[in-house]
């Protein structure tokens, strides 16, 4: 029951979010703070269960054809839904102010894709994770389209079609899937442990797993399928750009952990030596697109190619650490991302401008800004002691292990990070020609969102223990999937390097 | 009762077809072009008729009065639209019905 | 009767050639009707006499008089032939000829391929007819009532603003 | 013959026969535009309410033409609630026009359509396959330049219907001359106008089928069959333009179906790849046509090309995949159902004004006018891209389950591609609604017959159970 | 005890993180307090571990304070250790530290940043702790590139000139890259230990990779993250240009401190590196060639701090030949000395530019001698201990390096590169000197003697006279060099050459002003002072590619395939509608021209 909740407390303030107006005028912010706040009590409920799943809620859809309600918590769902959750509350507070038109209608969109998430994050059932995953992007092109900056109908395009597109290659791939269960089994099933089951001839498998990995990819976003990721966040409001970067992202890599991989060992192992080159290549692709940019939130979004290109390649590494240091990295870069993000809307708000070329000089102006600016991108180049250095050293340090050249091209990415995150300091806080003065600093909320992404950088930087804990178990299983073991690297190739 | 070869009926009702069907091609005179679709329809009859020969049942007669009975009724039809157009622009042009496009 | 056969086809065939490229409405009617009857006649041979009385009756009789009647009513005269010419130049009859050519080509092809026996010729009577439509065909026959009642009732409708106009025009 | 049972399983025809004749003598008797509709509504009520009545438990051959069995049962039940769904367009169009249409006609004109449909729907024999066609077909060429016959409606409207009347007829005519044609070669062939499975050494039958294929292919608008779609759909009024978008099409996607079933499958097999040319030919063609599309009819009508292009797939996977029946089955009512919506909601918006204004811009800043009805023509935009949660989105489910089954790998690489495509021009409407209000306009009546349609639309998308429940018995 | 080691980094940490919250509302004074006191503590339980260590007879001991993350394959705690090589770098960086601190008090005063400075400052100090006393790889990684972003920092600190942040982000980048060679290091590391506790790691390579060429790749990745944080070839560039930060930060970061982290990374790792030999030379060649090279650089500059910047390189470049030798504990002991008298030279340089109104420029000064007599004094002392003269404490580390380098390897190529880097080195601190404060007085000074400015550089003069008298317990870190007889001509020619160096620079000075100044404007002195044009290369090898690469594909490429997509679709769009025509019969030629394309198919 409490992950049906779970869904349905955004769901109703979507719908109850126009009422909500009706008494008050921001009515519909307290609304959707207060059911994200519940959802939060309601994920502290469900912490800590045992078995496979903690907590597991099943019914009957459209039994005819095998699909079925079938929902799931275990340690990695729980926490994406955390940072579902936390980050949703950070729209709703760094949007208090930037959305003054159609309040309602933002947090009804808002609240609808955050539904759509935590379903994502839960369904179990191929069928009911479709829906969810097609049914999170209405709502954020809306929020793109009617919210957005001057480029916003193009963006919004980009962005839906093609999410849409490759989705529908993982629906085939998905009905793929069900009529080999068929086949074998004599019914439709689109069931994740009933698919688990199955055995897949190597050719089809390989073929079904492109079809989904194509979606996450698109999703994650991998290099060269990464085109829509710059337009939609430049052109989204801060707290669409947040919700993106942050926890959108994150889906398309946490499909790969929760479907493609464990659907598809043999084919995933097979196919890691192409997912992890492309995760090099976009590591160092979007750094250095990053790097070339003058628009401050095209900066962020390139940035955000690079570190999902650390992702996919911790992904496909297929060791425990790489794919902790994955996970961690989805989590780090939530919050760095997302951070950033909110800093450079902070920033246009008061200058109304983006361009990297017009601004400088904000230190003398803005200090506390400026400080957590700078914070924020030194957290995005992996500096120790944040939460970004663990994941990208244990993903490393994963792929290291199962290709060392690839590694160590990747790990130019650290030097590509230096430079535009530096870059991104050097020419927005420092140097002289400081605006026109008189802006306000940091107002109350905003130090209150700053910190706490803040804290959670240092936090997770300082103590990961936690998060580690949460996805081991999850991981573990993906892990000791017999393909795996027999596809398991062997241990020692370094040793013959000369 | 004559032992036509099927072939030469069939393609004598191709080639009544396809003169019909180039009369609807290249004549602009909308009455002319009516006049194209009976053919056409005819040549489809002739067809019914001889499968009704060819196997010795009424099937390909009744099909015949169904094609007439189309025809009739899409003259009807027609007529009223051709009356309308020619009220409309003083001619039977088909290529003055050109207002929608694209 | 071979030969009738062949030379029916050919008149008809002759008549629907003139039908489509005549420029005078009422001699092409003419020569409709001239096709019609060749068809009616060659449906004669082939043993079906009701379809024959039919062709003549309906098809060159009734159906024909209504066009013939708006042709008289829209009575274009003389202009209307050069008109005709105007319209029917050479370069509007390539293309569409070319590709109607192709497709008897094809149509050619595939049905002179066919080996189709010619086990079963019968001549079908009137009455036969008449019992299949009375018999298994009767819903057919109710239905095809509803065309014409659909046919009646359109027409009906579109004229019905002829008339509205016209006493407007007046 | 024809006994007690035959004449029970023949009682929705003949109710709606009679609907037909009953409004035509209730016209006759009194003109009155609410009395006609009544009729009319009042016995396709009936016909739907004794549908489940008079279906036969088991599969019943009424004369050799029809066969009344789950499959009539299921497509009737469509075809009667869209007829009722136009006939209530049509009956708003009336009280927003104040001019006095007579629109009288045009009730038994939609329940001749329906007539058809019906026939369509349990044609077993190419003799009633032709005269349900033609049913459908002259009733519509009527009911599509039908303001030429009212009274003086505005210029343009008039011009448009009689011109979209015109090239209906004449187009029509020549695509019924093909598949007179082809059915004749078939007749030829075998010496029986039943449906049945096809002797395998004949070869009359290839090009029989082939010729029966061009005639269906332009009913159901086709690439490159498709011209006369957006000109008629642009020209006729809005209700018969809806009418023609999904009863025609479905009845004759239904009758093709029932024959494909019945046992032409194996000559298909020939067929095939002239089938999934005109396949692709259709999914590509209808989404980039309907790609900067300015004018909201002929935009659907486009889109409603690459749809049957989708449907053709089933055709297709027939022969291979379980699922292809109810696939197709549930396509056409999603598709229609979502048509339905969509033309009921520009009756709605666009022909507010004493010009109707068919342009995308007359759905400029809707949700903000009526937040009820753009979230609708979201919601059906977003079915007829096939999003979930949107009937559209089951139909294309099951679509491209039948492809998978059928293993039409290619056919399902062109669907995604023209999906792609698709998704652009839905989603600029959406945009298009989205933006700022520009000025104030009216909003016609009928707009519960709009949410209506919607929260079906998402019911059965969101639980489609009841009508999979029923798809089996086909 | 234990408590006594975690709270020597923490006290700085502490203080700079409420520094940096609630500086801003801070006078001078608490800032002050706050910061130094801060590092007196520090300073104060370094000493107290020290000699808490030397009692217990130097027995190293380490402590597992709190785990830091345990992966699946990876356990990584936050471990500190403490030993002699710890005991040394603490007591010279919490030592020097507090002096420094105490004169930015003075230096700084009156900077709108002041707490901003201090809050960098003790950050760094901090960092640097870690660094040093890290059990762990990782946690030393930590402090490796904590004490990266405070340079960086405080390179930029005054960051309203562009070319300050210009060089700060120059200095960051570059080091990162020698960072990125460590990380990888670590990562081998990581993959055949599975864990990352360097005294562990250390025994482990010891016992396993003998004759294994592993040892070489770690070592040579290792050397990669050194050679970056200490400016050595090939990654020197980035040092002279860090001069930009405030002259303390200079001093304690860019002399005596930070730049001398790949020292103690070396020395730390030395059980890795004795198994890879090939690499131990290469250090050995690394270093002699820096020295080299920047002590000629040196010679040619005319900023005063760059001259001390190249030479801190060209120092660095001794220990690194130290320790590719073998020297280890000479490398460390240099170490100490030099961080006494570079950090004097620096901070009276600050004085010298201070009371100069910030000119850095050499040629702009002259005849300090009689109005800044102390300065002179520090001056005099920290020359002479650059240029090992004999007594001073650089005389006894670098005496001890030449002679126990001579002694392992004899003398090789970079031997000779050595002893001729001592010549130089004692003509450019010559030249230095007699710049500033002989000749005549070109900008007329206004001295600034306040006590806070002179008591650290007293204190100083003294550590860079007997410095040299701290004794190092080195012995139990490092395996004793085998000792070996050196010849006493040998002995001799080190012992000479800064002497000669000197007496060859006053002769050139006395007599050949003609052929000096030919000299300096000659190209080879412009070569050199351009640092021998590795700026140059690196900026046609690698800034302008990116840079280019950059301009060039602002707009992303891979965008390309998606927007001829588009625009393809567009164009089919308007064919089509083109035919789209509104005529009938061309819809009619549709139905029968797809009609002849079914049939066409079929056949």
């Amino acid at each position: 029951m409490i992950l049906v909740w779970l869904l349905l407390l955004p769901l109703l303030a979507a719908l109850f979010a126009p009422q909500v107006e009706h008494w008050r005028a921001d009515g519909s912010r307290w609304l959707s703070l207060t059911a994200l706040g519940l959802q939060a009590l309601l994920l502290l409920a469900a912490a800590g269960g045992g078995g496979d799943w903690w907590l597991e809620s099943r019914a009957d859809w459209l039994p005819r054809l095998g699909i079925g309600w079938h929902l799931g918590l275990d340690g990695l769902s729980y926490l994406l839904l955390w940072l579902t959750v936390a980050l949703g509350a950070v729209s709703v507070l760094i949007s208090w102010r930037e959305i003054r038109q159609r309040v309602a209608f933002f947090h009804c969109n808002l609240m609808l894709s955050v539904a759509g998430i935590v379903g994502v994050f839960l369904a179990l059932d191929l069928f009911l994770f479709f829906v969810f995953w097609e049914l999170m992007l209405i709502p954020m092109v809306l929020l793109i389209a009617i919210w957005g900056h001057d480029n916003r109908r193009y963006a919004a395009t980009k962005f839906f079609i093609f999410t849409q597109a490759s989705s529908l290659l993982m629906l085939i791939a998905i009905l793929g899937l069900a009529f080999a269960h068929q086949s074998q089994t004599g019914t439709l099933s689109f069931d994740r442990d009933a698919l688990l089951r199955l055995e897949l001839a190597p050719g089809l498998a390989y073929w079904l797993m492109l079809g989904f990995f194509v979606a996450f990819a698109v999703k994650l976003p991998m290099v060269p399928l990464h085109t829509w990721l710059p337009d939609a966040h430049t052109e989204a409001p801060t707290a669409g750009s947040v919700l993106l970067a942050a926890i959108l992202l994150k889906t398309g890599a946490y499909g790969l952990l929760r479907f493609s991989l464990p659907l598809f060992p043999a084919a995933s192992a097979d196919f890691s030596p192409v997912a992890m080159a492309l995760g090099v290549a976009g590591i160092l692709y979007g750094a250095k697109l990053a790097f070339a940019q003058d628009d401050m939130k095209r900066l962020v979004a390139y940035t955000s190619v690079s570190h999902m290109g650390f992702v996919l390649l911790g992904i496909y590494a297929l060791n425990g650490m790489a794919l902790q240091g994955a996970v961690m990295q989805m989590l780090a870069h939530g919050f760095s991302t997302a951070a950033l993000f909110i800093v450079v809307g902070m920033l246009q708000e008061r200058w109304h401008t983006r361009d990297l070329r017009q601004l400088g000089g904000l230190w003398t102006q803005l200090p506390r800004l400026s400080g957590f600016t700078l914070l924020f991108a030194l957290a995005s180049l992996g500096l120790p002691g944040l939460a970004n250095f663990i994941a990208e050293f244990l993903i490393l340090a994963g792929a290291f292990q199962r290709s060392w050249p690839l590694t160590a091209v990747a790990a130019l990415g650290l030097v590509g990070a230096a430079l535009y995150a530096l870059l991104l300091v050097q020419r927005g806080l420092w140097g002289g020609g400081a605006p026109a003065p008189g802006r306000h600093d940091c107002s109350r909320r905003e130090w209150l969102v700053l910190g706490a992404l803040a804290l959670a950088l240092f936090w997770f930087g300082l103590h990961p223990q936690p998060v580690l804990d949460l996805v081991r178990e999850p991981l573990v299983q993906l892990l000791d999937a017999p393909h795996h073991a027999a596809e398991s690297p062997p241990r020692l190739p370094v040793g013959s390097w000369l | 009762m004559t032992e036509l070869p099927v072939e030469h009926g069939l393609l004598f009702a191709a080639a009544l077809f396809c003169i019909g069907l180039v009369g609807v091609l290249i004549r602009r005179n909308l009455i002319f072009i009516l006049m194209s679709l009976e053919l056409m329809l005819n040549a489809t009859a002739f067809v019914f008729v001889l499968g009704g020969a060819l196997h010795g049942n009424a099937d390909g007669q009744v099909m015949f009065l169904m094609i007439l009975t189309l025809a009739a009724a899409e003259i009807a039809v027609a007529l009223a639209l051709v009356v309308h157009l020619y009220r409309r622009y003083r001619s039977l042009d088909a290529d003055r019905l050109e207002a929608m496009k694209g | 009767m071979t030969t009738l056969f062949y030379l029916t086809m050919l008149i008809a065939l002759l008549a629907a050639l003139q039908v489509v490229r005549g420029l005078n409405a009422v001699h092409a009617l003419l020569h409709l009707i001239v096709a019609l009857l060749a068809l009616a006649l060659l449906f004669f041979l082939l043993g079906a006499p009701f379809a024959a009385a039919l062709e003549v009756i309906v098809y060159a009789g009734a159906i024909m008089v209504l066009m013939v009647f708006v042709i008289m009513m829209l009575n274009q005269g003389d202009a209307a032939v050069e008109q005709e010419r105007a319209w029917l130049d050479g370069a509007s009859w390539r293309g569409p000829g070319l590709l109607c050519a192709l497709l008897l080509l094809e149509l050619g092809y595939l049905l002179l391929a066919s080996d189709t026996g010619s086990a079963g010729w019968r001549p079908v009577a009137a009455a036969e007819v008449g019992r299949a439509l009375y018999g298994p065909y009767l819903l057919l026959v109710e239905l095809a009532s509803m065309l014409l009642l659909a046919a009646l009732v359109g027409a009906w409708h579109l004229a019905r603003a002829l008339k509205n106009r016209r006493g407007e025009e007046s | 013959m024809i006994g007690a049972a035959e004449l029970r399983a023949l009682l929705p025809l003949m109710l709606v026969a009679l609907t037909a004749i009953g409004t035509l003598l209730l016209a006759g008797f009194r003109r009155d535009a609410r009395l006609a509709a009544l009729g009319y509504q009042g016995g396709l009520l009936l016909t739907l309410l004794t549908l489940p009545w008079a279906l036969p438990e088991q599969p019943l051959e009424v004369t050799p033409l029809l066969r009344i069995d789950g499959f009539f049962g299921y497509f009737a039940a469509l075809f009667v609630l869209v007829a009722m769904a136009v006939g209530l367009m049509m009956q708003r169009q009336v009280r927003s026009k104040t001019s006095g249409e007579r629109v009288e006609e045009s009730y038994v004109l939609l329940a001749i359509c329906l007539l058809g449909a019906l026939v369509l729907a349990g044609a077993q024999h190419f003799a009633a396959l032709f005269v349900g066609l033609e049913l459908i077909s002259v009733a519509s060429f009527a009911l599509v330049a039908y303001p030429c016959g009212g009274r003086p409606s505005t210029d343009i409207r008039q011009r448009n219907s009689l011109e979209a009347g015109l090239k209906y007829l004449v187009l029509s005519s020549v695509a019924s001359g093909f598949l007179l044609f082809g059915i004749g070669c078939l007749y030829l062939d075998s010496g029986s106008l039943a449906f049945a499975p096809l002797p395998p050494s004949t070869s009359l039958a290839l090009p029989g089928l082939a010729l029966l294929l061009v005639g269906v292919a332009f009913k159901l608008a086709l690439v490159p069959f498709h011209f006369w779609s957006p000109d008629i759909y642009q020209g006729a009024p809005t209700p018969v333009a809806a009418l023609v978008a999904t009863l025609s099409k479905g009845a004759l996607f239904a009758v093709m179906l029932r024959y494909l079933w019945f046992g032409a499958l194996q000559e298909l097999e020939t067929l095939v790849p002239a089938v999934a040319l005109l396949a692709s030919l259709s999914m590509l063609g209808g989404n980039l046509l309907a790609l900067r599309q300015r004018d909201i009819k002929r935009l659907l009508a486009y889109s409603s090309i690459a749809h049957l292009g989708y449907l053709l797939l089933v055709l297709l996977a027939i022969g291979h995949a379980g699922v292809a029946i109810e696939a197709g089955a549930f396509y056409v009512l999603a598709y229609s159902l979502t048509t339905l919506g969509a033309f009921a909601l520009i009756g709605c918006v666009c022909e507010a004004g004493d010009e109707p204004d068919y342009r995308l811009e007359a759905f400029a800043g809707l949700i903000w006018r009526a937040p009820l009805l753009g979230a609708s023509l979201m919601l059906i935009l977003l079915s007829l891209a096939g999003i979930p949660l949107t009937v559209g989105f089951i139909g294309k489910f099951y679509i491209v389950a039948a492809g998978v089954d059928a293993g039409l790998w290619w056919l399902l690489a062109v669907l995604v591609a023209g999906s792609a495509i698709g998704l652009y021009y839905y989603l600029r409407i959406i945009l298009i609604m989205l933006a700022p209000q520009s000025e104030p306009s009216g909003i016609g009546g009928g707009r519960w017959l709009v949410y209506g349609l919607t929260l079906l639309l998402v019911l059965l998308g969101v639980y489609p159970l009841p009508v999979l429940q029923w798809l089996p018995v086909l | 005890m234990a408590a006594l080691l975690l709270w020597i980094p923490l006290m700085p940490l502490l203080s700079s993180l409420l520094l940096l919250l609630a500086g801003a509302r801070l006078g001078e004074r608490p800032v002050a307090l706050l910061g130094v006191g801060s590092v007196a503590l520090s300073a104060l339980f370094s000493l107290a571990a020290i000699l808490s260590f030397s009692a217990s007879d130097g027995v190293a001991w380490g402590i597992e304070t709190l785990p830091w993350f345990s992966a699946l394959g990876l356990e990584v705690g936050f471990s500190l250790h403490f030993d002699g090589l710890s005991a040394v770098m603490v007591g010279v960086i919490t030592g020097v530290g507090l002096l420094i601190h105490l004169y930015s008090v003075a230096y700084m005063a009156g900077d709108a940043d002041f707490a901003r400075f201090f809050a960098y400052l003790n950050l760094f100090v901090a960092m640097m702790l870690i660094l040093v006393l890290a059990g762990d790889f990782l946690l030393l990684y930590l402090g490796w590139e904590g004490v990266g972003l405070c340079s960086f920092l405080l390179i930029g600190f005054w960051y309203r000139q562009p070319e300050n942040g210009y060089a700060a982000r120059k200095a960051f980048v570059v080091t990162r890259i020698g960072d990125v060679a460590l990380a990888l290091g670590l990562l081998i590391l990581v993959q055949q230990f599975g864990m990352l506790n360097i005294q562990d790691s250390v025994d482990q390579a010891r016992q396993l990779w003998p004759g294994s060429d592993l040892a070489g790749w770690v070592a040579l990745l290792l050397l990669g993250g050194a050679v970056g944080k200490s400016a050595q070839l090939p990654l020197q560039t980035w040092l002279p240009d860090a001069m930009a930060g405030p002259t303390p930060v200079s001093a304690l970061i860019h002399a005596a401190t930070m730049v001398t982290a790949g020292v103690y990374l070396i020395a730390r790792t030395q059980g890795i590196f004795m198994l890879a030999p090939q690499v131990l030379q290469l250090v050995a060649l690394v270093g002699a060639m820096t020295l080299f090279l920047a002590a000629c650089s040196a010679l040619v500059q005319h900023d005063l701090k760059r001259i001390l910047a190249y030479s801190t390189i060209s120092q660095i470049g001794y220990m690194f030949f130290a320790l590719g030798t073998g020297a280890f504990s000479a490398a460390v002991f240099h170490l100490m000395t030099h961080a006494f008298f570079k950090a004097l030279l620096f901070l009276a340089a600050g004085q010298v530019i201070m009371s100069l109104h910030h000119e850095q420029d050499t040629r702009r000064m002259g005849g300090l001698l009689r109005p800044m007599p102390f300065s002179a004094l520090c001056f005099a002392i920290g020359c002479a201990a650059l240029a090992a003269l004999p007594l001073t404490s650089g005389f006894y580390s670098k005496d001890a390096i030449l002679l126990q380098a001579y002694a392992q390897g004899g003398a090789g190529f970079a031997w000779w590169l050595a002893l001729a880097g001592a010549l130089v080195t004692a003509l450019y601190s010559l030249r230095l000197f007699v710049r500033l404060f002989l000749g005549d007085c070109r900008t007329l000074p206004e001295p600034d003697n306040r006590p806070l400015l002179c008591w650290p550089l007293g204190i100083l003069c003294l550590l860079a006279l007997f410095g040299a008298l701290i004794p190092q317990p080195l012995h139990d870190v490092f395996s004793a060099a085998p000792q070996a007889h050196v010849p006493l001509p040998v002995h001799l020619l080190v012992l000479a050459m800064p002497v000669i160096g000197l007496v060859a620079g006053i002769w050139l000075l006395l007599r050949h002003r003609d052929w000096r100044q030919a000299f300096a404007t000659g190209a080879l002195a412009r070569w050199w002072r351009a640092g021998w044009g590795f700026d140059v290369l690196y900026d046609w090898l690698l800034v302008r590619p990116l840079l280019w690469l950059a301009r060039v594909n602002r707009r992303d490429l891979a965008d390309l395939p998606v927007q001829l997509l588009v625009w393809t679709s567009r164009i089919c769009h308007q064919g089509l509608s083109r035919l789209q025509s509104g005529r009938l019969r061309h819809y009619a030629v549709g139905i029968v021209g797809g009609a002849v394309l079914i049939l066409a198919v079929v056949l």
